[in-house]
C-alpha cells in the first residue's frame, strides 16, 4: 500500500515531470501566462495522461508484447493517444459548450506534450504494472498540473515586475522555471525510501 | 525555390523562427540532452533527419489526408520516421543510444517537428518544405550545440565530453584548470533552465540592436518595397 | 483541407478516415518492419558488445575462454546481494576450470539510494573486479565509485576492491578507513563508499560459501 | 507646475531603516555565533557585504537606475549577511562571493531588483550552492575548535590546507549518519549525551545562537517589521511533525527541540521566513506559508538528501506563494461574513 | 511473418481508430466559432478598415483563423494587441502603425455642399444630412475613422484631437516615480 | 451617552495640528474685487445658467438652475453686476477650466427678498426641492446635493441619522468652530433632517480631540431638550469617513458597493450641512458662504467665512502666509490637492486651505519600489490590500485591480502615509479608476459604433435591394412603354433613343418621353442618394435645425430649410 503511495508522491514531487524529468515544457512555458488557462491546461493534461498510461498499458501488454512486437511501441502509443485525444475532442466541443472552454481548447495542444508519451515509455522501463502505471500517470499529471498552475501565479506577478528588458517574457519565464526546479531539488534523495 | 525563399526559410530556421530561442518548442530534448555538446548535437541531428523527412513526406501526401485525421495521420508519419532514426541509434551508436534514452523517441512529440509539419509542410511543396525541416534543425542544433557548451564548461570544465563515443578515437578537451571545482548547477536542470532563458535575453537584445540599426539607416528601395508588400 | 466538397454521412465517413488510416498504417508500418528487420541484427550485435564490455571490465578478457554468456544462470531474489528481483550470474572458465563467477550486487544504503553493482569474484574467492552500473550519488561528491566519474583516472577508487579476499582481508578491515578498516574514502563522503564496501563485503562472503555449487550447476539457457 | 499628489504628510519610515533593524535584530545572533567559531564569520559577512555591494551598484548601472537610492536601501547587506550565516564559516572565499552573485544577480536583478523577486536570493544562494558544491557546503568546522583569526582567514582565503577538523558535519548531519550507520542500534538519547558534539541540548554551542537569532526576531516582532503568523507557524509545523514523530520512536527520531535549535530553524523563522518580498502578504497566506515550510524543512532535513531542509522549503513556499496569496485574499471591509 | 504480423495488427488499430474519428468527425460536427465573437468584443468598432480588412468582424475571423496577425489595428492600440495577446496566448507584439490621439472628424458647414458622399463612407451613420442640406456629425458617435475624408468633394472635413474637457479628463499615472517604471511594453519600447 | 463604540480596522495617527487654526473665533472675509462662481458645484447635473453678461444681481438670487434631480442651485455671493458667463480655472486637480458666472460686487452686499420655509405646509418633497432650491449640497467634501440624501430607501427602516462633525483630517478646523460658535442652528438643521428621515436614534460624532465642541454641542442639544446623543469617537484617521464613522458609532460596516448608506438603514450628514440647511429652512438664506479654515505656513491662522467663489489667493492673504509659501492645499493633508491655479474660487466644498510650504511638508524622498512589507494594509480602513492594487495599476493590469477591489478604496491615503518606500499609492489607485471609467465608456461607445455600423449594412442591404427593384421595374415600364409608342407612331421610323431622333415629327410624344425620362432619372437618383436623416435622436435633430438656422443666416442656404424631416420638430424632451 505505501509502495502505491510512494509512487504517488514521487511522481508529483521527486520525480516531477516538468521540473526533474524536464518532459512537458513547451505547454508549461506557452500556456501559463495567465492562472485561468493554466487551470484548463492542467485539467486537459491531467485527464489524457491518465488514459494515456492506462491504454498504453493494454496495448504493451496485450498486442506488443505477446507477439514480439516492442518496437512498434512508440508508433502505435503515439497514434493512440492522439486519436483518442481528437475523439474526446470532438465529444467534448458538441456535448459541453462549458467543458469546450474549460478544456476543451486545450487538448489539441497535448499531443505535442511529450509528458503524454515520455510517462508511458518511463512506465514501460521501470517495468511498473497496470495500477502503478496508471498511479505513476496520474501522479505525473498532478506533478505537471501542479507546476504549471503555481508557475502561472508566479508569472501574472512577474508581469508586473520591473524585469530588465530584454528578459521580459520569456527569458524570465525560464529563469523563474529555472528556480523553481531548484527548489525542486530540495526533494532529491527522498524516493530512496520507496 | 528562388534564393529569396531559401534564404527567408534559413533566416526564419536559423534565428528569426528558432525554434528553442523564438518558438519555444522542443524544449524537452532541449534542456534534457544539453549536458553536453555531443549529446546536444547527435540528437539535434537525429530530429533533423525526421524533421526533414516527415516535412517531404507530409508535403508530398498532404493532398491525400483528410482534415479529420490529419493530426494522426501526421503523428503516424513522424513516429515511424522516429523508431527507425531510434532503431539506426541503436544499431550504430549504442552507447549514444543509451544515454539519450527517451529522448530519441520522444521526438514524435517533439513540438517542433509537428507543429513544422502542421505550419509549413501542410501548405508548402516538398522542396521548401525539406528545405525547412533542415534549417529548423539546424536552428536547434547550433542553439543545443551553444547551450550544451555552455553546461559543459559551467559544469565540469570541459568540452566534448562523450566525443568517444561517436568517434571513439576522440577525447574530451579539459579547458578549465583540472582543479575546477565545478559549478554542478550548469549541468542539473535549473541550470538548463537559466541559462537558456540567458540565450532568449541575448537574443532579444541581438534583435534589438539590428532593428535599432535599421532604424537609424535609411531604409532602403528593398525594403521599402517590402513593407508595401506586407502593408498589402 | 479536403479537396472534396462532398457531404459524408457519418458511417460513410467512418469509412472513409478507416480506409484512408489503414491505407497509411500498412505502408509506414511495412516501412518500419523492414527497417527493423534490417537493423536486427546489428542491435543483437551491439547489446551483446555492450554486454561483454562490461563484463570484460570486472574480468579481463584473457582470464577466460568459454563463451560466458551462454555459461549463465538465473539467481533467484537474493536479499543477501540486496536483490529483489531475479538476476543473472555468468560464470567464466579457463580451459574447462571454474575462472570466475560474475553478478549483480546492490548496495541498499547509498546516499542517494540504491547503487548496481557487477562483481567478478575469481575462483580462488578474491575480488577479479567491480564496477557500479547504476546509482543516483551526488555528482561530484559521492560519485566517485564509479570510475567514469572518479578523478583519479589512473587508479579510481573502486579497482581497491581488485585482489581482496576473505582470506587476505579479516573481517574488520572491510571497511572504510575512518570506520578502522583498509578502503579509502574522500573526506566529506563517506557514506557512499561505505554503502558500496559493505555491498562488496557482502557478495564476497555470500559466493565464498556456494562457489563450487555454482559452478556445478547445469547451466541454463 | 508643481504637482504632488496627497497625502502630503507621510510617516517617519523608509526602506533603509526598516534594513538597518533587520540588520540589528541579527546582531545578538551573530555574537553568538562568533563566540561559537570565532572571527571567521565576521570576514565572511564582509566579503558577503561587500560583493553584494559591489553586484548590486553593476547591476543597478546596467540597467540605468539611480544607483545612491538603491545602494543605500540596505536590502542587499541583509541578503549578503543572511548568505554569510547559512554557508559554513570556513567555506572558501570563492564560494561565498560565488553565492552572493547569483542571490544579486540572478535572483534578484533578473526580475527588475528590490521588491519585484519571487524567490528569496538568500536561499537561491544556498540552494545553488549546495548542489553544485555539496561537499564544501557540508564541512562545518568540528565544534570546540579554537583556531586564530589568521589561521581561519588562511583557510578562508585557500592560503591553508582544508584539514579534516575543518570539515566535520553539522549536529543535524552527523545525527543523520549516524542514525543510519547505526541501522536502528544506535539511539537518539545515546547520541546526544555525546556532549562534545551535542552539547546543552542541540548541538554543542549552536543553540545559542539559535537563541541569540530569536531574541534579534521578537526585537523584531516588538517594533512591528515582522507579524507573528509566519514564524510562529513555521515553528508549529516544525514542532508538529518532530513532536508526532519523536512520540511515535523516540529512539529514532530527535525531540522537537532538538529540531527547533539545531540548523537554520529559528534564523529561518524570524529572518527568512519573514522575507516580505518572497512570502505571502495576506495573514492566513503567512499562516500556510510558514506552516508548511516548516514541515518541508524537516522532512527534507530528516528524510532528505541534504543536511538541512530550511533553504529547500522556504524556495518550494516562495513558488507558491503568488498562488496562495490569490487564494487567501482577506474579505474586506463590509464584506464580513459574506461569501464574496 | 513478423512484417506481416505488425502490419495486421496495426491495421486492425488503425481500422478502428479511423472509423471512430471519421465517424465522430461527423457526429459531433460543431458549427460557428465563439473565439471570433470574443475576438470582435476586443476590436475598437471603428470599422475603419486599417487592419486591411473590411471591418472589425472580418478582422475578427481572420485572427480566428491564424490569417492575420494581432497587431494590425491602429485604433485598438497597444492596449488591444495586449488584451487580444492575452485572449489568443500569443506573444505581444508591437503595432503596426503609430498610434494616434483620440479623434473626431468635423465638417466646415461654411463649405459643404450636402453631396452625401460621406454619408456613404461613413461606417456608423455618425454624419446626419439628406442630398443638398448641410451634413454634420454627432461627435459623440464618430469613432475617428477617417474614412469620410477622402470622399469628400470640397474637403470640407477634417479632423480634431478631442479636447480635454473636465469630464474625459482621467488622472495621469502617477509622475513622481524616479524609476523608470516596468509596465506593459509599450510600442515604442518594444519595437 | 452610548455604551458601546466599534472599532474599524487600520487607519493611522497623524500629527493633528488642529491648534494652529482652532485658538481663532469665525472672522467674517472681506468683500473680495471679484467672484467667480462655479456652476458645477456638486455631483450631478451641471446648472444651467439664469444669468448674462451685463445682468444685475442681487445677493442670494439664484444664477444657476438644477439640472435634473441630482443637481443644486447654485445663488449669486453678493450683489453686483455680472461680468461674464465663461470658461474660468476651476479647484480641480486637473487645473482646468468650466463654465462660471463671474460677478463684479457692487459693495451693497444687498439680499434678494428671502425668508424662512413654513414647514407645517410643505410636505417632505417640498422641503427637497427647498433645500435644492437654496443650493444645499454636502459639505463634508464629496458635496452631494443634501436633498438626494433626505429619503430612506424605502423597506429599510432609518435606525441612525449620523451628523459627522469628526473632522478627522489635520489641520481643518472648520467644522470645530462652527460647533463652538454655532452649535445651536446646527442641532436645529439636524431637528430638521430628523423629522425628515424618521430615525430611531440620532448620533452626533465627534473626535475627543475637539473637547470644547462636544461641549458646546451638548450643551445646545439639551437646551433645545433633543434626545440627540454627543459622542466623542477615538482620534484616528479617517474616524470622518462616512463608512467609518458609522462602524464606530453603530458596528454597521457598509459594503463598498453599496450605493447609498442609507440601503442599510444609516445616513451620514456632515455639521456644516446641518448648519447650511438651517439657514435654509430657517431663515431662507441659500448656500453662498461657507467656513474656510485657514492654516499652513501662515502668520495667524483662523477661520473665516467666506463668500463661494472668492479666489483663493485673495483668502489666503487674510491668514498671512509667510513669503516660503509655494502653494495651496485644498482640504487637508491626507485627501486635498495643491491646487494647481492659485486664483481658482473657493467652493461649496473648500473647507481648508493650508499654505504648503517645503519646510512644513517635505518634498517627498523619490518612490522606492514596494517590499510587501504589508504596513499598507495594516493601514488600510477598508482592509484592501494596497501593494496588490498598486502593483497591478503599476502594470496597467486593471482586471486585476478590480478583482481586488479598487472601487471600494475611499482614497483615504492612509496607505501612502505608511508607506516606506513613499509610493503616491492613492494616485495609482485614481489612475486606475480613471482608467477604468474611461475604458467603460469606451466600450460603450464600441459596442454602439457596432450596431450601428450593422444597422448601417443591413440598410444598404435593404436599399440595394430596392434599387434592383425599383430599375427593373422602370425597365419594363420603359420597354412597355417604348412598344405603346411605337405602336401610336407605327408610321415612323422606329428610334431606338427619343432623344437622338430630334427630327422626329411627332414632338410632342417625344418631348413628353424626355420629360418622363428626366423625372425617372431624377427620382432613381434621390432613390440612390442615401439620406441619413430618419431615426435621428431629438438632439441631433436639434444640432442640424441650429446649424441649418446658422447655414441660412450666412447665406449659404438660399431656401429654408424644409427639407428637414418630420422628426425634427421632435421636441427636445
Ligand atoms: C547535498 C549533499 C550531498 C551529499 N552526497 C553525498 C554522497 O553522494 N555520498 C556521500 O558519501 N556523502 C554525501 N554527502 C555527505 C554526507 O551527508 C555526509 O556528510 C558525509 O558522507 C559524511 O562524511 P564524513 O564522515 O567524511 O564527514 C552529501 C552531503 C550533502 C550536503
Ligand atoms: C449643395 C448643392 C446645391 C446645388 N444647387 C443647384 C442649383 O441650385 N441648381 C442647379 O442647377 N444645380 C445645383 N446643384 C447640382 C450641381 O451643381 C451639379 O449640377 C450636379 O451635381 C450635376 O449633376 P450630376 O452629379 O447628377 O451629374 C447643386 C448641388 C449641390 C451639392
Ligand atoms: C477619508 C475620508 C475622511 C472624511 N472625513 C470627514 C470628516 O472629517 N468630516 C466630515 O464631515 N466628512 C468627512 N468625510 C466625508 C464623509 O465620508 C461623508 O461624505 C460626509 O460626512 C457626508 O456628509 P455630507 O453629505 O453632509 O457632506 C470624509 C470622507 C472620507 C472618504
Ligand atoms: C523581515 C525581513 C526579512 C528579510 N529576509 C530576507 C531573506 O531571507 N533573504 C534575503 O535575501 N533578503 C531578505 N530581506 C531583505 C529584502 O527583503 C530582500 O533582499 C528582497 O528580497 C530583495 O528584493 C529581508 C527583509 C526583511 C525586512
Ligand atoms: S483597424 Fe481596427 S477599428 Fe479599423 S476596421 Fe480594423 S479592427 Fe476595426
Ligand atoms: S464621421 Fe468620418 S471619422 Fe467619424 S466615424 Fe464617420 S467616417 Fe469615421
Ligand atoms: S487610500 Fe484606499 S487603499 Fe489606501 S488606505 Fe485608503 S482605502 Fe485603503
Ligand atoms: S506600505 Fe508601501 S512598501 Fe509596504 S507593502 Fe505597502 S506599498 Fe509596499
Ligand atoms: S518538447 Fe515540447 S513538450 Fe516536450
Amino acid at each position: 500500500m505505501s509502495h502505491y503511495l510512494f509512487i504517488l508522491v514521487g511522481a508529483v514531487l521527486v520525480n516531477n515531470v516538468v521540473l526533474v524529468k524536464i518532459l512537458g515544457l513547451c505547454p508549461f512555458m506557452g500556456v501559463s501566462k495567465k492562472l485561468e488557462t493554466a487551470y484548463g491546461m492542467g485539467a486537459a493534461t491531467t485527464f489524457v495522461l491518465t488514459v494515456a498510461t492506462g491504454s498504453s498499458y493494454i496495448i504493451d501488454h496485450f498486442l506488443l508484447i505477446p507477439f514480439g512486437l516492442e518496437y512498434l511501441r512508440t508508433l502505435s502509443f503515439i497514434v493512440t493517444i492522439a486519436a483518442i485525444v481528437q475523439l474526446t475532442e470532438m465529444v467534448i466541443a458538441k456535448t459541453s459548450p462549458t467543458l469546450q472552454q474549460t478544456l476543451g481548447i486545450y487538448l489539441p495542444l497535448i499531443t505535442t506534450n511529450c509528458a503524454v508519451l515520455g510517462v508511458p515509455l518511463i512506465n514501460v522501463a521501470s517495468g511498473y504494472n497496470f495500477v502503478e502505471s496508471l498511479l505513476f500517470g496520474a501522479g505525473s499529471a498532478v506533478g505537471f498540473s501542479g507546476v504549471l498552475i503555481l508557475f502561472a501565479a508566479i508569472r501574472e506577478r512577474i508581469e508586473g515586475a520591473d524585469v530588465p528588458r530584454y528578459f521580459r517574457g520569456s527569458a524570465i519565464a525560464m529563469v523563474t522555471a529555472g528556480l523553481m526546479a531548484l527548489a525542486f531539488m530540495g526533494f532529491a534523495g527522498l524516493d530512496k525510501y520507496q | 525555390m528562388t534564393r529569396d525563399e531559401f534564404s527567408t526559410i534559413a533566416y526564419n530556421g536559423l534565428w528569426k523562427q528558432n525554434t528553442a530561442l523564438a518558438q519555444l518548442l522542443g524544449l524537452c530534448p532541449l534542456l534534457a540532452v544539453s549536458t553536453n555538446i555531443v549529446n546536444g548535437v547527435m540528437l539535434a541531428l537525429a530530429t533533423i533527419i525526421v524533421m526533414a523527412l516527415a516535412n517531404v513526406a507530409v508535403a508530398m501526401l498532404r493532398n491525400l489526408i483528410p482534415h479529420e485525421i490529419r493530426i494522426p495521420v501526421f503523428i503516424l508519419i513522424v513516429a515511424a520516421l522516429v523508431t527507425v532514426v531510434d532503431l539506426l541509434f541503436n544499431a550504430q551508436l549504442h552507447e549514444l543510444y543509451v544515454v539519450l534514452g527517451i529522448f530519441i523517441p520522444l521526438i514524435v512529440t517533439n513540438c517542433i517537428v509537428l507543429a513544422r509539419v502542421e505550419a509549413f509542410a501542410a501548405k508548402n511543396p516538398p522542396l521548401n518544405s525539406t528545405v525547412d525541416g533542415i534549417f529548423m534543425g539546424l536552428g536547434l542544433l547550433w542553439t543545443l550545440a551553444v547551450l550544451g557548451a555552455m553546461r559543459e564548461l559551467l559544469g565540469s570544465g570541459t568540452l566534448f565530453s562523450g566525443i568517444d563515443m561517436v568517434f571513439p578515437s576522440l577525447s574530451p578537451i579539459q579547458v578549465l584548470p583540472a582543479d575546477y571545482p565545478g559549478f554542478l548547477l550548469g549541468l542539473l536542470p535549473p541550470g538548463a533552465f537559466i541559462l537558456l532563458g540567458c540565450m532568449i535575453a541575448w537574443k532579444n537584445w541581438m534583435d534589438a540592436r539590428a532593428a535599432e540599426r535599421a532604424k537609424r539607416r535609411p531604409p532602403t528601395p528593398e525594403a521599402i518595397a517590402d513593407t508595401a508588400e506586407a502593408g498589402a | 483541407m479536403t479537396s472534396t466538397p462532398r457531404e459524408y454521412t457519418a458511417p460513410g465517413m467512418a469509412l472513409r478516415t478507416a480506409a484512408i488510416l489503414f491505407i497509411f498504417v500498412i505502408a509506414f508500418t511495412a516501412m518500419l518492419s523492414a527497417a527493423y528487420q534490417w537493423t536486427k541484427p546489428a542491435i543483437a550485435a551491439s547489446a551483446l558488445a555492450e554486454k561483454m564490455k562490461l563484463l570484460n571490465e570486472v574480468l579481463p578478457g584473457s582470464d577466460y575462454d568459454n563463451p560466458m554468456l551462454q555459461d549463465t544462470l538465473t539467481l533467484p531474489p537474493t536479499a543477501e546481494l540486496g536483490l529483489k528481483e531475479p538476476s543473472t550470474l555468468y560464470r567464466a572458465r579457463k580451459n574447462g576450470q571454474p575462472a570466475a563467477l560474475i553478478f549483480e550486487a546492490v548496495a541498499p544504503d547509498g546516499y542517494a539510494g540504491r547503487i548496481r553493482l557487477l562483481i567478478a569474484i575469481r575462483a580462488d574467492g578474491s575480488v577479479a573486479g567491480v564496477r557500479v552500473t547504476q546509482h543516483k550519488e551526488t555528482p561530484g561528491l559521492g560519485d566517485y565509485v564509479d570510475p567514469k566519474k572518479d578523478k583519479n583516472k589512473t587508479s579510481p577508487w573502486i579497482t581497491q576492491f581488485n585482489g581482496l579476499s576473505l582470506a587476505s582481508t579479516p573481517a574488520k578491515e572491510w571497511r572504510v578507513r575512518k570506520d578502522g578498516g583498509r578502503i579509502d574514502y574522500h573526506a566529506g563522503a563517506t557514506v557512499t563508499p561505505r554503502a558500496v564496501t559493505r555491498a562488496v563485503h557482502q557478495a564476497v562472503l555470500w559466493a565464498d560459501i556456494r562457489r563450487d555449487q555454482l559452478f556445478a550447476e547445469g547451466s541454463t539457457q | 507646475m508643481m504637482f504632488a499628489p496627497a497625502p502630503y504628510l507621510l510617516k517617519d519610515a523608509s526602506v533603509s531603516r526598516v534594513m538597518t533593524m533587520v540588520c540589528l535584530a541579527l546582531i545578538p545572533g551573530i555574537t553568538a555565533y562568533a563566540w561559537l567559531v570565532g572571527p571567521a564569520i565576521l570576514v565572511q559577512l564582509v566579503i558577503a557585504s561587500v560583493t553584494a555591494i559591489a553586484a548590486e551598484a553593476a547591476m543597478l548601472k546596467l540597467r540605468g537606475k539611480p544607483l545612491a537610492m538603491f545602494l543605500s536601501d540596505g536590502s542587499a547587506i541583509v541578503t549578503a549577511w543572511l548568505i554569510a550565516l547559512t554557508f559554513p564559516p570556513l567555506a572558501p572565499w570563492w564560494l561565498v562571493v560565488t553565492g552572493t552573485l547569483f542571490a544579486i544577480v540572478i535572483a534578484k536583478h533578473l526580475y527588475g531588483g528590490l521588491g519585484q523577486n519571487p524567490f528569496n536570493p538568500a536561499m537561491v544562494a544556498f540552494a545553488a550552492c549546495i548542489v553544485s558544491f555539496p561537499a564544501l557546503m557540508s564541512q562545518w568546522p568540528s565544534v570546540g575548535l579554537q583556531m586564530p583569526l589568521l589561521d581561519q582567514l588562511n583557510v578562508i582565503l585557500g592560503l591553508a590546507p582544508r584539514v579534516d577538523a575543518l570539515s566535520g558535519a553539522t549536529p543535524l548531519d552527523a545525527m543523520k549518519t549516524a542514525l543510519k550507520l547505526g541501522e536502528g542500534q544506535v539511539d537518539i538519547a545515546h547520541l546526544l549525551a555525546n556532549q562534545d558534539i551535542y552539547g546543552n541540548f542541540a548541538g554543542r554551542g549552536w543553540e545559542w545562537v539559535a537563541v541569540g537569532y530569536l531574541l534579534g526576531g521578537l526585537w523584531l516582532w516588538q517594533r512591528k517589521l515582522i507579524t507573528w503568523h509566519a514564524p510562529l507557524a513555521f515553528i508549529g509545523g516544525m514542532v508538529l511533525i518532530s513532536g508526532v514523530l519523536w512520540l511515535y520512536q523516540p529512539a529514532s527520531f530527535a525531540s522537537p527541540l532538538f529540531h527547533l535549535l539545531s540548523g537554520g530553524t529559528l534564523l529561518g523563522a524570524f529572518f527568512i521566513i519573514t522575507d516580505p518580498v518572497s512570502g505571502c502578504t495576506t495573514p492566513r497566506g503567512k499562516l500556510i506559508f510558514g506552516f508548511c515550510a516548516g514541515l518541508l524543512a524537516y522532512i527534507i532535513r530528516v528524510f532528505g538528501g541534504f543536511p538541512d531542509g530550511v533553504a529547500f522549503a522556504v524556495l518550494l513556499m516562495n513558488l507558491s506563494a503568488p498562488l496562495i496569496d490569490q487564494l487567501t485574499q482577506p474579505r474586506i471591509f463590509g464584506m464580513k461574513g459574506k461569501q464574496s | 511473418m513478423d512484417i506481416l504480423l505488425a502490419i495486421a495488427i496495426m491495421a486492425l488499430g488503425a481500422v478502428v481508430l479511423g472509423a471512430a474519428l471519421g465517424f465522430a468527425s461527423i457526429k459531433f460536427k460543431v458549427e460557428g466559432d465563439p473565439l471570433v465573437e470574443k475576438i470582435d468584443a476586443i476590436l475598437p468598432q471603428t470599422q475603419c478598415g486599417q487592419c486591411g480588412y473590411p471591418g472589425c468582424k472580418p478582422y475578427a475571423e481572420a485572427i480566428a483563423k491564424g490569417e492575420a496577425d494581432i497587431n494590425l489595428c491602429p485604433p485598438g492600440g497597444m492596449e488591444g494587441v495586449q488584451r487580444l495577446a492575452d485572449l489568443l496566448g500569443r506573444e505581444v507584439k508591437p503595432l503596426e502603425a503609430e498610434e494616434k490621439p483620440k479623434q473626431v472628424a468635423i465638417i466646415d458647414e461654411n463649405t459643404c455642399i450636402g453631396c452625401t458622399l460621406c454619408i456613404q463612407a461613413c461606417p456608423v451613420d455618425a454624419i446626419v444630412g439628406a442630398a443638398k442640406q448641410m451634413h454634420t456629425i454627432i461627435a459623440q458617435q464618430c469613432t475617428g475613422c477617417e474614412l469620410c475624408l477622402p470622399p469628400c468633394p470640397v474637403e470640407c472635413i477634417h479632423m480634431e484631437v478631442i479636447p480635454e474637457t473636465l469630464e474625459n479628463w482621467k488622472w495621469k499615472y502617477p509622475v513622481v516615480a524616479i524609476q523608470p517604471v516596468a509596465t506593459r511594453p509599450s510600442a515604442e519600447e518594444a519595437a | 451617552m452610548l455604551a458601546k463604540l466599534f472599532k474599524f480596522y487600520g487607519g493611522v495617527k497623524p500629527p493633528s495640528n488642529k491648534t494652529l487654526s482652532n485658538q481663532q473665533p469665525i472672522r467674517p472675509a472681506p468683500l473680495p474685487s471679484r467672484l467667480v462662481v462655479p456652476l458645477h458645484q456638486s455631483i450631478g447635473g451641471t446648472p444651467r445658467p439664469l444669468v448674462q453678461a451685463g445682468d444685475p444681481v442681487l445677493k442670494g438670487q439664484k444664477i444657476g438652475e438644477a439640472d435634473g434631480w441630482i443637481s443644486a442651485a447654485v445663488h449669486a455671493p453678493t450683489s453686483g453686476t455680472v461680468v461674464e458667463v465663461a470658461m474660468h480655472v476651476r479647484p480641480h486637480v486637473s487645473g482646468l477650466e468650466s463654465l462660471c458666472v463671474v460677478i463684479e460686487p457692487d459693495g451693497k452686499d444687498e439680499w434678494i427678498a428671502h425668508g424662512p420655509a413654513d414647514r407645517a405646509a410643505m410636505s417632505p418633497a417640498d422641503i427637497c426641492q427647498f433645500l435644492q432650491e437654496h443650493g444645499i449640497v454636502g459639505l463634508g467634501g464629496a458635496g452631494f446635493p443634501t436633498h438626494g440624501k433626505l429619503k430612506a430607501t424605502p423597506g429599510v427602516p432609518m435606525a441612525e441619522l449620523i451628523i459627522n462633525a469628526a473632522e478627522c483630517e489635520p489641520y481643518i478646523t472648520c467644522d470645530d468652530l462652527l460647533m463652538r460658535e454655532r452649535a445651536d442652528d446646527i442641532v436645529r438643521g439636524t431637528a430638521v433632517f430628523r423629522d425628515m428621515l424618521q430615525p430611531t436614534r440620532v448620533i452626533i460624532g465627534i473626535e475627543d480631540n475637539k473637547p470644547e465642541a462636544i461641549a458646546a454641542m451638548q450643551k445646545a442639544v439639551e437646551a433645545q431638550g433633543e434626545a440627540f446623543a454627543v459622542v466623542p469617537v477615538p482620534t484616528l484617521y479617517p474616524a470622518g469617513g462616512a463608512k467609518q464613522l458609522i462602524r464606530v458609532l453603530t458596528g454597521k460596516e457598509v459594503p463598498g458597493a453599496m450605493r447609498s448608506t442609507a440601503d442599510m438603514g444609516v445616513q451620514v450628514f456632515n455639521v456644516g450641512t446641518a448648519y447650511a440647511a438651517w439657514r435654509a429652512i430657517g431663515h431662507g438664506e441659500p448656500l453662498i458662504s461657507r467656513i474656510v479654515t485657514l492654516t499652513g505656513n501662515v502668520r495667524s491662522a483662523g477661520n473665516v467665512e467666506a463668500l463661494i467663489g472668492t479666489p483663493m489667493d485673495e483668502l489666503l492673504k487674510l491668514a498671512e502666509p509667510n513669503p516660503d509659501t509655494d502653494g495651496i492645499i485644498m482640504g487637508g493633508p491626507m485627501m486635498g490637492f495643491l491646487v494647481p491655479n492659485e486664483h481658482a474660487p473657493i467652493v461649496k466644498t473648500s473647507n481648508c486651505l493650508i499654505a504648503h510650504s517645503e519646510r512644513l511638508f517635505p518634498p517627498k524622498a523619490p518612490e522606492m519600489p514596494c517590499i510587501r512589507c504589508g504596513a499598507c494594509a495594516r493601514a488600510c480602513p477598508h482592509e484592501l490590500q494596497p501593494f496588490e492594487l498598486y502593483w497591478h495599476a503599476r502594470a496597467k493590469d486593471f482586471g486585476k485591480t478590480q478583482q481586488y477591489h479598487i472601487f471600494d478604496c475611499i482614497e483615504c491615503g492612509c496607505c501612502s502615509f505608511v508607506c516606506p518606500s513613499r509610493i503616491p499609492l492613492v494616485q495609482y489607485f485614481r489612475f486606475a479608476k480613471s482608467e477604468i471609467w474611461a475604458r467603460e465608456k469606451e466600450k460603450k461607445a464600441a459596442d454602439e459604433a457596432k450596431q450601428r455600423f450593422e444597422f448601417k449594412q443591413f440598410r444598404e442591404e435593404r436599399e440595394k435591394a430596392e434599387k434592383a427593384e425599383k430599375l427593373a421595374k422602370a425597365a419594363a415600364a420603359q420597354a412597355a412603354k417604348k412598344a405603346a409608342e411605337a405602336a401610336a407612331a407605327s408610321d415612323a421610323p422606329a428610334t431606338e433613343q427619343p432623344a437622338e431622333a430630334a427630327a422626329d415629327p411627332a414632338e410632342a410624344a417625344k418631348k413628353a418621353a424626355i420629360a418622363a425620362a428626366m423625372a425617372r432619372a431624377k427620382a432613381q437618383r434621390e432613390a440612390a442618394q442615401p439620406k441619413n436623416t430618419d431615426e435621428l435622436t431629438p438632439e441631433q435633430a436639434k444640432a442640424m435645425a441650429e446649424i441649418e438656422a446658422r447655414r441660412q443666416q450666412a447665406g449659404i442656404v438660399p431656401e429654408p430649410a424644409d427639407a428637414l424631416p418630420a422628426t425634427t420638430e421632435a421636441k427636445p424632451e
